[in-house]
């Protein structure tokens, strides 16, 4: 029974790479009202239901094992759980595919109020976090569903294509409520509240999905914006420099998220949670991208969606595993697990390899096709402080491998851990796989992936002379080369590395501290992922930032519509003759105004 | 000397104005008084106030009672029978409603021992 | 001494209160004696009264009340059905715990007693009389039906061992309930007349004024006697059966 | 004479109705109802409406006048005993 | 001698059987009987949708309009006597398939009050429960203003009782609550009837409506306030509706589904009948209802943000979409009206589900409070999980039918270019948003819960099951009854075709 269950919930994964392979013509639905929801596979939708089809299988399969065998649970509710998750394939798909504002809608919603309830499922989530998460993603389909209604106002139908005519105010007020929802699901800066802490609340596994998946919907959404106003971002104020001046706004927008995100998360102790602000901060450069808005800008955007779906499922999947073996989740309670989940350990290397954007890994590639949109609108102060940014998430990279990997293990779990089961591992190997070859053929990726969408946005699409070679106008590399070398390399580094090892020294303990001139107790805390936090704080701008956040803002906001509530609550007395004396007060009012104005 | 009373303008004004008291007179009693009891009195003081009105200025003097008795062979010249059964109809609901509301009165101040509508506070959250 | 300022402040609010409804008259009687002193011109009711003769009702208000309108009148009993049925939803049993009988504030003397007994029949008989010409006379079946409801009310008062039967009171007010029902229906399901409460028995004008006239005018207004009379009479005897000592220790444990 | 008669009727039943809601004895109080009751039969007769008038004095007076009684029995005679 | 099938069986059926209980209660068929009387008049209902797509169904009472009483059954009326009665059969079937041991309360409690289940399958609840229904329907079909008072009376003294039905502390001060503010509304709403009465001679809605243009200004504008505070105390329209909560917290939760899910409905119809009948111009009146209706909307949904108790909680959210349906049924264009009404039945709908679900869990942890239903989610998954389904609708989120209703709304507005209220109901949702999604967190909190009732019957989850899936099926295929909502909202909207079929004159 429980086996057909979970062979169901598998095969259930698989319906959007089915959808995607056995699509043919469209389906209309009509609701009421001269409302039909069309829907068909178009290319824009296409890569990002493959991004779909890749990952929906891949969460999946470590789905099939929530909770490690050390939790006693008598509770059974995973069949809910798996019921949920195909609601929100189902609703992606929905999105995905449908050609007109309604079903769009239809989708985004589904999509939101199941991945709520799965949020829920987790035994972490507190009030806090389910209310941002489903408040947020309301505020931002009830933005959507506000731009939708304009639109229709002002075209007399749904259906979503190119609107034209419209004056500056007309479209500004499209592109403020499609452009503020869009910006809430993509997460950046001022509305990210929400992204931190569901996605470290979630569910581990689903965390991935959260991440890699669903914040691609925000991306999907924004460039479908583009294809809305053809004319792009350059039609409302004109150029700026040689780029459009309101996608100049946008890109700042995504790289202060990106800056803020990057030390943000340098600064967490949680795994989960430096995932998190690492996925915002690689989601706003791709808000970045699309504000450069360039065919180029837009080829690196999608490129680096494939890539950060791909790293983000490896890394979450990764850590999803660790947390099951381990059941810690802080930096301080783990390390030295790379000699007891080696396979995990390859995953995180290689997932942090690109999502640092170091060259043989794909990151490498999309990164390096923002950076020349940017060098071609001559939007040099943005391209810095991308620069910066990047540059930046070494830091939290390698706390990332380091903090669970290396160093001591300091917790009796880290220390009895074992390699995670087969259902977390297979999906991360496949996931490396897909990696190292996009790494190797990035010209392909661009060529078969990424090209056809170009086109059907009406833009050039960027080309490649080889699939193993990136090409752009500010020069290119040879994939196959590279990865070459630094396979090369990393066998020699590896051997030497195995070869010298029986003469390194190793620490007997962690408070074996030979080098330093006092004597820890059993509090202090060795760990290099700890404190560093506390240590970012020093640097000026930096320190301003991690200082301030906008959770005091919503929490305002929160009590002050709660005060306004129990104002207001107050008339709703007990007194039944205060009801009736409100009445006839304003009866009385009512009449003697009419009596004065009437004469 | 007090013909000019029995002009029908002036007797719908004085039923008017009587009736008119009577009505904001329950009111008074409605938003002041507390007692449970005293609430229904004023609602039945409204009520009937309402009453009057409809039948007093639905009746011009001189008009019989629509009733064929001694002699009379045609409904010519008779009041008008409609306000009479509504009314009809009204004072029965009336007295049901406030048979009602009694009972829960008494009911009410059987268990808890209060008779004021200020006291209600169980609901109150 | 603290009470001065309270007893202060409930006189503003009364005086306020007075000020808000005298403002509200004024205004309801400068709108009414401007624009609504002429009283009726024409309307319905002069129609109808015009056309009462087809009922062949001496009483134009009985043949408004049982025909023309006998709709509202079916609800209106209904009304006071519900309004019964909630009484002695209220007043059944469970509430009043003490097994001891009433106990009234006074016993009733011999002469009360004698004379109740005396006037019961009188006061019935009133009763039946005003149902029965309530077509050729003012009054009718409200109105006998309290008559004749409060007629067993004084029983019941002078004279503790009269009790109503309540399943028999139960009978007469389904019984008549549903007679009223069945004759609109009746009314409807004939072709002769084929509207609710059509008035489908043969009532010839020439009869006017005489007891049997006015077709099912008379029926109807004798069940509703007997459905008024049944449901006040339980009204009555539900409000008067309960112990009147307040349950206090009752009341005090739930709390 | 119907004009002053209307009046008298009147001025006895806003006394009722006065000493209806303001009298603190609930007793008096449904006294007072009753008779304002009365006061309505008169008015109603005075109007030509003896059906009504009927009613009123059958169950206006009679019955609701009962029913007042009834809760006066069960709730106390004074009307602020507990709201002092 | 034929069996006529006419709008007056609507009223004529619950009546009969309703003066006949006594011999149900002999032969033992209340329940069978309650069900089995709203589930005939439903079919009556539904089979008489192709006739009154024709033309409007005027049953004549004794005499003709404008003499005399009629019954006018259009499709906005057929509708809603379709709904009353749908949910009547629901509520019915609840009451019924619940299990039937007794509570477990202590001993005092024990002795004072037989057991919530045992009361609302007893003669008097069987009584209440048909009329209330039979009452709202009446109110819906009748063409007569004086009788309209007469339903409104029915089925608001039925309410009254029924809210006293528990016979507690709390039912009782609910029910005296109740009846006081009604009675005061039921005067107000006489008063307008009889100056209306006095003004033109006229009874018949119809007639009324041909000479209301006579009557002076502030004469109009006096009868406009008096109708409006007695209709809007009833139809729980903001200044009006303080007494909603209270009433709502004080009685059963079975009960209060039928307020929310029935008796609301009716006055909110009743209210609107009336303004676009006797206004040829009713643009002022109109403003006017929106402006309350978005008040009561966002009042509404503001103040449930910090209700603890769900039944207050549900009764604020009630209140919120009654505001909604009267900010779109006041902007009267067709688009809005049609889309109100649906929105009417899906809200009957939902709230029949989340008070009956209300009633569950109060049988099983005899309170409803947020703190006693932490981890309800492991306790009664499936009330859980209906809950879920019913807080989706209800904040019409797809793909549940409140999200088509909601949609049309908004399209009507957005079709008209108004987009006030589009931004105001938005904003109305993400308050709603914020506590019925408080709610659901809470009751998947980890903890599990403290029983102290009894179990659910399982048989009970029948009729929530059943509205579930309506709830579904009109989400997804909303054009099943599309044109339906559509010729309602034109017979709504028609006041000529009224003032034609009735009085035979065009306006």
């Amino acid at each position: 029974m429980n086996l057909i269950v979970k062979l169901l919930f598998l095969a259930l994964s698989l319906t959007p790479a089915m959808t995607l392979l056995t699509w043919d013509g469209g389906v209309a639905w009509p609701l009421f009202g001269g409302i039909t929801l069309l829907f068909d596979l178009n290319p824009v939708s296409g890569f990002f239901l493959l991004l779909l089809a890749l990952g929906a299988p891949l969460v999946a399969l470590p789905m099939l094992r929530l909770r490690s065998a050390r939790v006693l649970d008598e509770t059974r509710d995973e069949p809910a759980t798996y019921a949920l998750y195909a609601l929100l394939l189902l609703g992606m798909q929905l999105l995905l595919l449908s050609g007109d504002f309604i079903g769009f809608f239809v989708g985004w919603e589904i999509m939101t109020w199941s991945s709520y309830l799965l949020l829920l499922r987790s035994p972490r989530t507190n009030l806090e976090g389910a209310q941002s998460y489903i408040l947020f993603n309301l505020a931002s389909a009830f933005l959507l569903l506000g731009g939708i209604l304009v639109y229709y106002s002002l075209t007399g139908e749904f259906t979503i294509r190119a609107v034209a005519g419209l004056d500056t105010l007309q479209t500004l007020s499209l592109v403020t409520l499609f452009g503020l929802a869009f910006l809430i699901k993509v997460g950046t800066l001022p509305l990210h509240l929400w992204v931190p802490r569901s996605y470290d609340q979630a569910p581990d596994v689903f965390s991935a999905f959260l991440s890699a998946l669903m914040s691609k919907m925000g991306i999907y959404a924004l460039i479908l914006l583009l294809t809305l106003f053809p004319e792009g971002l350059a039609g409302l104020f004109g150029q700026f420099l040689k780029g459009p001046a309101a996608g100049y706004v946008l890109a700042w927008i995504g790289v202060i998220t990106s800056i803020v995100a990057t030390f943000k998360a340098i600064s967490q102790e949680d795994m989960k949670r430096l995932l998190a602000y690492s996925s915002i901060a690689q989601v706003g450069y791709i808000v970045t991208a699309i504000g450069v808005g360039s065919s180029l800008a837009i080829g690196g955007a999608l490129f680096h969606s494939l890539v950060h779906t791909l790293v983000k499922l490896l890394l979450f999947i990764a850590i999803a595993g660790i947390v099951l073996q381990t059941g810690h989740r802080r930096f301080i309670d783990l390390g030295q697990l790379i000699g007891r989940m080696p396979i995990s350990f390859f995953g995180v290397l290689i997932g942090i390899i690109g999502l640092a954007g170091m060259p043989p890994l794909p990151g490498f590639a999309s990164k390096y096709l923002i950076y020349v949109s940017l060098l071609e609108a001559h939007w040099l102060l943005l391209l810095a402080a991308m620069i910066l940014s990047s540059t930046a998430a070494f830091v939290y990279c390698y706390k990332l491998i380091y903090g669970p990997f290396l160093g001591h293990a300091n917790s009796p779990e880290a220390r009895v851990a074992t390699e995670a089961p087969w259902q977390y591992l297979v999906p991360q190997i496949v996931l490396m796989g897909l990696l190292v070859a996009l790494g190797i053929f990035p010209g392909w990726a661009i060529e078969i992936l990424i090209d056809p969408v170009l086109t059907a946005l009406g833009m050039t699409p960027i080309g490649a002379p080889a699939w193993g070679q990136l090409a752009t106008a500010y020069g290119g590399y040879d994939g196959v080369v590279l990865m070459s070398v630094f396979a090369t390399v990393f066998v020699l580094v590896t051997a030497i590395f195995f070869l010298l090892r029986g003469r390194m020294r190793q620490a007997g303990s962690p408070y074996d501290l030979s080098y330093a001139g006092e004597v820890p107790t059993a509090e202090t805390p060795l760990h290099y992922g700890a404190g560093m936090g506390r240590e970012l704080r020093r640097i000026p701008l930096v320190g301003w930032i991690l200082n301030h956040s906008t959770q005091g803002f919503y929490a305002g906001l929160v009590r002050q519509i709660q005060a306004a509530a129990g104002l207001l609550s107050g008339l709703y007395s007990g007194n039944p003759q205060t009801w009736i004396l409100l009445a006839v007060l304003i009866f009385a009012a009512t009449l003697t105004l009419q009596s004065v104005t009437g004469a | 000397m007090l013909e000019f009373l029995d002009s029908p303008r002036v007797l719908h004004g004085i039923y008017l104005l009587g009736s008119l008291m009577l009505f904001f007179i329950g009111l008074y009693g409605l938003l002041a008084k507390r007692h449970l009891l005293k609430i229904f009195v004023s609602i039945e003081i409204m009520e009937l106030a309402v009453y009057l009105i409809l039948i007093a200025l639905a009746t011009s003097p001189g008009e019989t009672a629509p009733i064929l008795s001694d002699g009379l062979l045609t409904f010519t010249g008779m009041a008008d029978p409609i306000p009479q059964a509504l009314t009809l109809t009204a004072i029965v609901i009336g007295v049901a409603v406030t048979a009602l509301g009694t009972s829960m009165a008494i009911q009410y101040h059987r268990l808890t021992g209060h008779v004021g509508v200020d006291a209600m506070t169980e609901l109150k959250d | 001494m603290s009470r001065v300022p309270l007893r202060k402040r409930f006189r503003v609010q009364t005086l306020l209160l007075v000020l808000l409804c005298g403002w509200l008259l004024m205004l309801h009687l400068t709108i009414l004696l401007n624009h609504g002193l002429d009283g009726l011109t024409t309307g319905v009711g002069d129609t109808l009264l015009a056309r009462n003769s087809e009922t062949a009702s001496a009483n134009a208000v009985t043949s408004v009340v049982v025909s023309y309108r006998g709709f509202d009148t079916l609800g209106e009993v209904t009304v006071l059905f519900l309004a019964a049925t909630g009484v002695g939803l209220l007043f059944a049993g469970g509430l009043t715990p003490s097994p001891v009988p009433r106990d009234r504030d006074s016993h009733p003397n011999e002469v009360m007693v004698t004379g109740t007994r005396l006037l019961f029949p009188t006061l019935l008989m009133l009763g039946v009389y005003v149902v029965l010409h309530g077509h050729l006379s003012p009054g009718g079946g409200f109105q006998g039906g309290v008559i004749v409801a409060t007629a067993f009310f004084l029983r019941m008062i002078a004279d503790p061992a009269f009790t109503l039967d309540h399943a028999r009171v139960d009978f007469y007010e389904s019984l008549s309930g549903s007679g009223f029902v069945l004759f609109g229906m009746l009314g409807l399901v004939l072709v002769s007349t084929a509207s609710f409460l059509g008035n489908f028995i043969p009532h010839p004008v020439e009869a006017m004024g005489q007891l049997v006239s006015a077709g099912v005018i008379p029926l109807i207004y004798l069940l509703v006697g007997i459905k008024v009379g049944a449901e006040v009479g339980a009204i009555f005897q539900d409000m008067l059966e309960p112990d009147p000592a307040p349950d206090h220790a009752l009341a005090a444990r739930e709390l | 004479m119907t004009g002053l008669l209307a009046i008298a009727f009147f001025a006895w039943m806003i006394g009722a109705a006065i000493m209806a809601i303001v009298q603190s004895d609930l007793l008096q109080s449904a006294l007072g109802l009753s008779l304002l009751s009365l006061g309505a039969v008169g008015q109603f007769f005075l109007l030509q409406a003896p059906d009504v008038a009927l009613t009123e004095a059958a169950i206006g007076a009679a019955a609701s006048s009962f029913v007042m009684l009834m809760g006066v029995r069960q709730l106390g005679r004074t009307e602020r005993k507990d709201l002092q | 001698m034929t069996l006529h099938f006419t709008p007056v069986w609507f009223i004529a059926v619950p009546l009969l059987l309703a003066f006949l209980s006594p011999l149900w209660v002999r032969l033992r068929l209340l329940m069978p009987i309650l069900l089995g009387a709203h589930v005939a008049l439903f079919a009556l209902a539904l089979s008489w949708i192709p006739t009154v797509r024709v033309a409007p169904l005027l049953e004549t009472i004794v005499i003709a309009p404008p003499l005399g009483i009629h019954l006018h059954l259009d499709a906005v009326s057929l509708l809603l006597v379709a709904l009353f009665n749908l949910a009547g059969a629901l509520v019915a079937s609840f009451i019924w398939l619940s299990n039937r041991e007794s509570h477990p309360f202590n001993a005092a409690q024990d002795r004072l009050f037989d057991s919530a289940q045992d009361r609302l399958r007893g003669r008097p609840a069987f009584i209440l429960i048909l009329l209330l229904i039979a009452g709202s329907s009446g109110m819906v079909l009748t063409g007569d203003l004086f009788n309209l008072y007469v339903f409104l009376e029915i089925a608001g003294v039925s309410a009254y009782a029924l809210t006293a039905l528990r016979r507690d502390k709390s039912a009782l001060e609910a029910g005296l609550k109740y009846l006081i503010i009604g009675s005061v509304a039921a005067i107000f709403f006489l008063f307008a009837i009889v100056l209306l009465y006095l003004q033109t001679g006229q009874l018949n809605m119809a007639a009324l409506a041909r000479d209301f243009a006579g009557i002076p200004a502030p004469m109009q504008a006096l009868i406009g306030l008096l109708m409006l505070i007695g209709l809007g105390i009833k139809a729980e329209l903001f200044p009006f509706n303080f007494w909603v909560p209270d009433i709502y917290r004080g009685s059963d939760p079975e009960i209060t589904a039928l307020f929310s899910g029935v008796l609301v409905k009716a006055f909110l119809f009743v209210l609107f009948h009336l303004v676009f009948l006797l206004l040829a111009d009713p643009t002022v009146a109109r403003t006017w209802l929106m402006a309350l209706g978005a008040t009561t909307m966002l009042v509404a949904e503001a103040v449930a943000l910090r209700q603890q108790d769900l039944r207050r909680m549900l009764a604020y959210s009630s209140l919120g979409q009654v505001g909604l349906i009267t900010l779109a049924l006041g902007f009267a264009s067709e688009a809005t009206t049609a889309g109100a009404l649906f929105h009417m039945v899906n809200h009957t709908l939902i709230k029949l589900l989340l008070f009956l679900l209300t009633a569950l869990m109060l049988r099983r942890f005899l309170s409803v409070r947020l703190a006693n239903l932490q981890g309800l989610g492991r306790a009664m998954p499936l009330a859980a999980g209906l809950f879920v389904l019913g807080a989706l609708a209800v904040l019409g989120l797809p793909p549940l039918s409140g999200f088509a209703s909601k949609l049309w709304i908004l399209k009507g507005f957005a079709e008209a270019r108004v987009f006030w209220p589009i931004a105001l109901i938005l904003l109305a949702a993400l308050l709603e948003a914020g506590y019925y999604f408080r709610w659901i967190k809470v009751f998947y909190a980890p903890e599990p819960p403290v029983t102290a009732g009894q179990p659910e019957g399982d048989w009970a989850y029948a009729p929530l099951l059943l509205i579930a899936g309506l709830l579904i099926l009109l989400g997804v295929a909303p054009f099943l009854l599309e044109d339906w909502f559509v010729q309602a909202a034109k017979a709504l909207l028609g006041r000529g075709a009224i003032l034609e079929s009735v009085l035979g004159v065009q306006p």
